[in-house]
């Protein structure tokens, strides 16, 4: 076991870049998530990790060794691969049985540690079959007894769960997670969904064409968006172009004077063009004939209810746990008049892109 | 991306020694064509583009060259959609004895040519009187018996081509309202270019260089290029050949990275 | 993109229209045309320039030639005996193979009130089924730098310090063999003492050589010194810059007599009567002796005097000269070649 | 839809099945120096050739040819593709075409670049001898090794795209994760990549051991008088010896042969596949 330290680590191809100074402690035993869109260096960052991408400039260092230069097969990294990437021509244990061979194992021991990562993974009943036979979940976590059977420094998933079924992804989800902190296994995660990340990791990276935007907690990240792209990409958001008028007032494009408080984020506030960062379910909603707010439309989700409402010309997106029956709430319609309120502190002010 | 390819030295001697073998001779053969002597020794004497003047002076060159590519040409045009054809048969519908039928088709390529030039031309012998017809020496004859090299290939290749075919785009475009036959011109087809372009391809290859099945084939004024090599080497020693060619190597090199601009050959084979 | 596709069609169909139109135009049957089944090369060519262009079309007659090697034309000719159309009007053939073929029926026996010059031909050359086109002798080839005292047989390539020094062409096997018998004290119709010579040769590493031209280089690397060979390739091969001299075997050697004949299925036989005719003519012939060393077959084809001296014989060499035992070679081809490829070379 | 098989399938019945039957049943007849053919039924050219220890040896020595060809194909070929199938460069079309054409470029004169390479004149030698490295010239033309070379130079582009294109289907994540687990690259090779192209190893060696069983203008060229293979000793029958029965008989010994071992061949290592 050891920690991963990501030192000013770019890729470039020619001229364009894929990843650009990426820096980044992981802790023993901790997990972070690399988040982001499809194209934003993520994958590729995890692959230098592996050592499959040579990188063009920074290090990787793993449990205190520098490994930048170090092939793939020395690195002690166990690796879950998006298509799981399972040996077709041979059995489940002969794959997880793999890595151990590699290491020099001997056979008894190999024996009874494949075992044991299958039975890790409730899968030692099915320890002579071939990867075809068995179905997408179970492929998956041969893929994960596979990497873990050898103790990998540094644990890296890919993706691991975008193969599977919703409901299924679920459950996997807490199993990684479990396992991860059962074993304290120092791992490495990249998705492209934001719940899996904010569910799973203990840190949050998000990068978006090639740089990194943000590192945080998932509160962190949530509740204190250093830009608008991460207050749109964690969680939903409503962004809302403008400008700072007083300390507690903005002015939106569309002319509606929004209130906010300026101060609550650390830093001078911005000048000149910003946006408003406005959490839907921070937003209070009342029927009032006189409110200036339209409802344009009504959407129940069971616990939650998402309004979209519509002020001077300005659209909000409002979400609130689903009234009780006999609530006004709950009679709301589309054309209703409606009264909007928000804490001053639940409005963030970001700079504009 | 970087590979965990090995890169003993072993792997890479392996590599060089492949295309050194495939390369040297031809390489050798455009040397030697510019040899002033007759008789080919190292090192040479001096150097002369004579050979080629006599290469060009030897009509049986430039008219076996025009006989090869129109043979190769129509050989092609008939053997790749018969053998499309059959391959379709074979891939997608519900026929028995499929796996007769395939070694049926793949058979030409297992019987060496010198048999089968021999067979053919036995055969092709008793037809004729039965039928009252020229088959020998025409180019009907010899265009017939190069179809039956361009068949093994197309159907070979074009079977690689379709099992590796997702066939969700031919039910989306039946989803969508299209008849069977629209379906194969406007989707199937289209997705099956690259093992087409591949078995036209291959086809031309191995019509234009045979020897084998064409030797006893060929017919007055209708002298394929590789059957015109050999008969010039009887009577003369001189690197005529070599020139001869070496044109026709630049030839086909050209019509080589033409054809990969429009169609990229890493792709299709 | 729908018209270009239509256009891109219908313009490779135009391609193919203009790739099958015309050659087969090239029908056969056609009255003013003449097939000549012959061999590729100088050979093809010397017929091209001197007989083909000047003599035969301005007769108005269209000359086609078949080229490939002898071995697949005399296939075809046997092959073809009973089909009603054959492919040659005129079949060019050495005499071995001629008369091999001619026993076969093949051909057409020859009309002399049909062949002009038919009385030119020297009689010795003279066949009821062919006319001799040129001619050469056996001769033993040796390199005199090497060989210092001129051999005077085909005996002289068993001398042990030849050893390893004696080479033969293996499409020769015919003639070679027959040298084999000659010094062994065999005869015309007599090649069983061939088989001895031709271990005894073997074990003095006598090299095989797989085509004439292989011979050749092996006699200019100065590999070998010593051949059975045709006169007029000797010929050839001097000029080549190929350090040979030749000698007429005292035992005794046969001419090589390259010959034309018309098959019986002809299609257009008059014409290959004027083809005939036109390959007798001195100018030609002179021709073919300029370039290639072979000797005319009619008795007045003039010879330039350089020429005439470095491949013609003279009368005590000609008396050496026989025709080979034509039948004898016809009943034992098979035999030869199979003690050449299973004994011999094995 | 089954229809679409019949054109090429007639063809191929009317064009090599109807002659191949033809030239079955000449290899009945019996030879006579002076008629050439006469009309029998009789197994004796079959029993001959089967006799006959030149013809035992002729045999012999293609396969020997064959099987040796075939294996230094693969030996040789496989890196290649595999280099070839994991090129990501734009020099992977230029790397495609060097494999192709020579193809283009026919036996003969490929034959004849081997003579002007390892000929007593040749490049090589002139080169050793230049050298002094040797005193006279090595005898590398005209004996089965210089065929070996001669076919193996003919076969590789068969055999490497044949792999290639089995290697470009297989997953580069298996190979990663096999590297990913420790596996260093011959490692990798050996345990990933090899028995996943196992198919694309029996497809090319089927191929490429029958192209070398039939192989002509090679052996007639390079290998010199004193060898001799299948493919040329049956055109010899043929066409030098007149002996059409004995060459068919020939010609079918041959092919049952090649098609036997093919069939062998291909079910063992296919069985090994599956068990893999």
């Amino acid at each position: 076991m050891g920690s991963l330290v990501l030192e000013a680590l770019s890729k470039r191809y020619g001229s364009s870049t894929a990843v650009e100074r990426v820096d980044l402690e992981v802790t023993q035993g901790e997990m972070v998530a690399l988040l982001g869109p499809s194209g934003c260096g993520k994958t590729t960052t995890l692959r230098m990790v592996a050592g499959f991408i040579p990188p063009t400039a920074g290090r990787v260092i793993i449990g205190g060794q520098d490994v930048t230069h170090t092939p793939p097969y020395a690195r002690d990294t166990g690796m879950v691969f998006q298509s799981y990437a399972l040996f077709p021509h041979m059995s489940v244990a002969q794959n997880v049985a793999f890595g151990l061979e590699m290491r020099k194992v001997g056979r008894a021991e190999r024996d009874a540690r494949v075992m044991e990562a299958l039975r890790l993974v409730r899968l030692d009943h099915l320890a002579d079959r071939l990867p075809r036979q068995l179905s997408g979940g179970q492929q998956q976590r041969v893929a994960l007894a596979r990497a873990l059977v050898v103790n990998p420094a540094v644990f890296l998933l890919d993706e691991p769960l975008s193969n599977l079924d919703a409901k299924l992804r679920g459950e996997v989800r807490m199993e990684i997670r479990a396992l991860q902190q059962r074993l304290g296994l120092t791992t490495l995660i990249v998705t492209h969904d934001q719940e899996e990340a904010l569910t799973m990791a203990d840190r949050l990276v998000v990068m978006e064409r090639g740089r990194v935007r943000q590192v945080g907690t998932a509160e962190e990240l949530y509740e204190h968006p250093a830009d608008p792209f991460v207050a749109g990409f964690v969680g939903r958001c409503n962004l809302i172009p403008g400008r700072l008028e007083a300390a507690d007032a903005f002015r939106a494009e569309s002319g509606a004077l929004l209130h906010c408080d300026s101060g609550a984020a650390p830093g001078p506030a911005p000048t000149g063009a910003a946006l408003l960062a406005l959490r839907p379910e921070r937003i209070g909603l009342a029927p009032d004939p006189a409110g200036r707010a339209r409802i344009t439309a009504v959407t129940y989700l069971g616990a939650q209810t998402e309004y979209h409402v519509e002020q001077d010309g300005t659209a909000l997106l409002v979400a609130r746990p689903t009234a009780p029956l006999g609530d006004p709430l709950r009679r709301l319609a589309v054309g209703d008049a409606v009264v909007l309120s928000w804490d001053a502190a639940a409005a963030r002010l970001l700079p504009a892109e | 991306m970087l590979l965990p390819a090995p890169r003993t030295l072993l792997f890479r001697t392996a590599i060089g020694a492949a295309f050194l073998l495939m390369l040297a001779p031809v390489a050798m053969v455009m040397v030697i064509s510019v040899f002033r002597q007759e008789i080919v020794s190292f090192p040479p004497p001096g150097l002369t583009l004579e050979w080629y003047v006599n290469a060009w002076a030897r009509q049986e060159f430039a008219r076996g060259f025009v006989t090869s590519l129109q043979v190769a040409l129509l050989a092609t045009a008939i053997g790749v959609p018969l053998g499309t054809a059959a391959a379709l048969a074979l891939q997608r519908s519900a026929i028995r004895g499929k796996g007769a039928l395939n070694t049926l088709l793949l058979g030409p390529l297992a019987v060496p040519g010198v048999v089968a030039g021999t067979a053919l031309y036995m055969f092709y012998l008793r037809a004729e009187f039965w039928l009252d017809r020229d088959l020998t020496a025409t180019l009907e004859g010899l265009v017939a018996a190069h179809v039956l090299l361009t068949i093994p290939w197309t159907v070979r290749l074009v079977s690689a081509s379709l099992q590796g075919l997702d066939r969700a785009a031919e039910e989306a475009a039946a989803n969508l309202g299209a008849r069977p036959l629209t379906v194969f011109r406007r989707v199937t087809l289209p997705m099956l270019r690259p093992g087409i372009v591949a078995a036209a391809l291959f086809s031309f290859i191995q019509s234009f260089e045979n020897l084998e099945l064409t030797l006893l084939l060929v017919g007055p004024g209708r002298t394929t290029l590789p059957v015109a090599m050999l008969s010039y080497l009887e009577f003369r020693i001189d690197p005529t050949l070599a020139a001869v060619a070496t044109v026709q190597i630049v030839l086909v090199a050209g019509l080589m990275l033409i054809t990969d601009r429009f169609v990229k050959l890493s792709r299709v084979v | 993109m729908t018209t270009t596709r239509r256009a891109a069609l219908t313009g490779s169909a135009a391609a193919l229209a203009s790739l099958t139109a015309g050659l087969p135009g090239l029908a056969r049957a056609q009255s003013k045309q003449v097939v000549v089944g012959t061999w590729g090369g100088d050979y093809g060519e010397l017929l091209r320039q001197n007989i083909d262009q000047p003599l035969v079309v301005p007769q108005g007659i269209e000359v086609l030639q078949d080229i490939a090697v002898a071995d697949p034309r005399k296939t075809k000719l046997l092959a073809e005996r009973q089909a009603r159309r054959g492919t040659y009007d005129i079949a060019c053939l050495s005499d071995t193979d001629m008369h091999m073929v001619a026993a076969q029926n093949v051909f057409e026996p020859l009309e002399m009130g049909k062949l002009k010059r038919g009385s030119a031909i020297l009689p010795a050359l003279a066949k009821p089924y062919a006319v001799p086109h040129i001619y050469s002798a056996l001769v033993l080839l040796y390199n005199p730098s090497k060989v210092t005292t001129p051999p005077t047989g085909f005996a002289d390539m068993w001398d042990p310090k030849y050893r390893g020094r004696v080479g033969f062409s293996d499409i020769l096997y015919s003639t070679n063999t027959f040298s084999a018998a000659m010094a062994g004290g065999g005869s015309f119709s007599d090649y069983e003492p061939a088989k001895k010579k031709l271990m005894e040769m073997r074990s003095l590493d006598a090299r095989i050589y797989p085509s004439n031209e292989a011979l050749a280089g092996a006699l200019k690397s100065e590999e070998v010194w010593l051949t059975p060979m045709w006169l007029a390739r000797g010929f050839m091969w001097q000029k080549a810059g190929i350090p040979v001299k030749h000698v007429v075997p005292k035992e005794g050697a046969y001419a090589i007599v390259f010959e034309a004949a018309i098959p019986k299925n002809s299609r257009n036989k008059d014409n290959a009567y004027t083809y005939l005719d036109a390959m007798l003519q001195p100018s030609a012939q002179a021709a073919f002796a300029d370039r290639m060393g072979y000797l005319p077959t009619v008795k007045d084809a003039p010879l330039p005097a350089a020429i005439a001296q470095q491949i013609s014989l003279s009368e005590a060499e000609q008396e050496r000269l026989r025709a080979p035992d034509y039948d004898y070679l016809l009943k034992s081809h098979s035999e030869i070649l199979d003690f050449w490829n299973k004994q011999f070379k094995a | 839809m089954a229809a679409l098989v019949l054109p090429a399938g007639l063809l191929v019945v009317m064009l090599l099945v109807a002659p191949m039957a033809l030239l079955a049943r000449i290899s009945l007849n019996r030879f006579s120096p002076t008629e050439l053919m006469v009309e029998a039924t009789t197994a004796e050219n079959y029993w001959r050739a089967v006799q006959d220890p030149y013809y035992q040896q002729v045999l012999g020595t293609t396969l020997g040819v064959a099987l040796g060809c075939t294996v230094l194909a693969l030996a040789l070929g496989f890196p290649a593709a595999y280099w070839l199938a994991r090129m990501e460069s734009r020099w992977k079309s230029l790397a495609t075409i060097l494999v192709l054409f020579p193809l283009l470029v026919g036996n003969v004169v490929r034959s004849a670049g081997w003579m002007a390479l390892l000929g007593n004149e040749g490049a090589i030698n002139a080169a050793l001898m230049g050298a002094g490295i040797t005193g006279g010239p090595l005898p590398l033309l005209y004996n089965g090794g210089a065929v070996v070379v001669g076919i193996v130079a003919v076969v590789l582009p068969y055999m490497i795209l044949t792999l290639a294109a089995v290697i470009e289907g297989i997953p580069r994540q298996a190979e990663e994760a096999a590297a990913n687990l420790g596996g260093r690259p011959m490692t990798v090779f050996r345990r990933v990549v090899l028995p996943l192209a196992l198919p694309g190893v029996v497809a090319g060696s089927v191929l490429v051991f029958i192209l070398c069983m039939n192989a002509y203008a090679t052996p007639v060229l390079l290998g010199g008088p004193q060898f001799k293979m299948m493919a040329p000793a049956v055109y010899d029958q043929f066409v030098r010896g007149n002996n059409w029965p004995f060459g068919a008989a020939l010609a079918f010994i041959l092919l049952a042969v090649t098609l036997v071992l093919t069939v062998v061949g291909s079910t063992l290592l296919g069985r090994r596949y599956r068990a893999a």
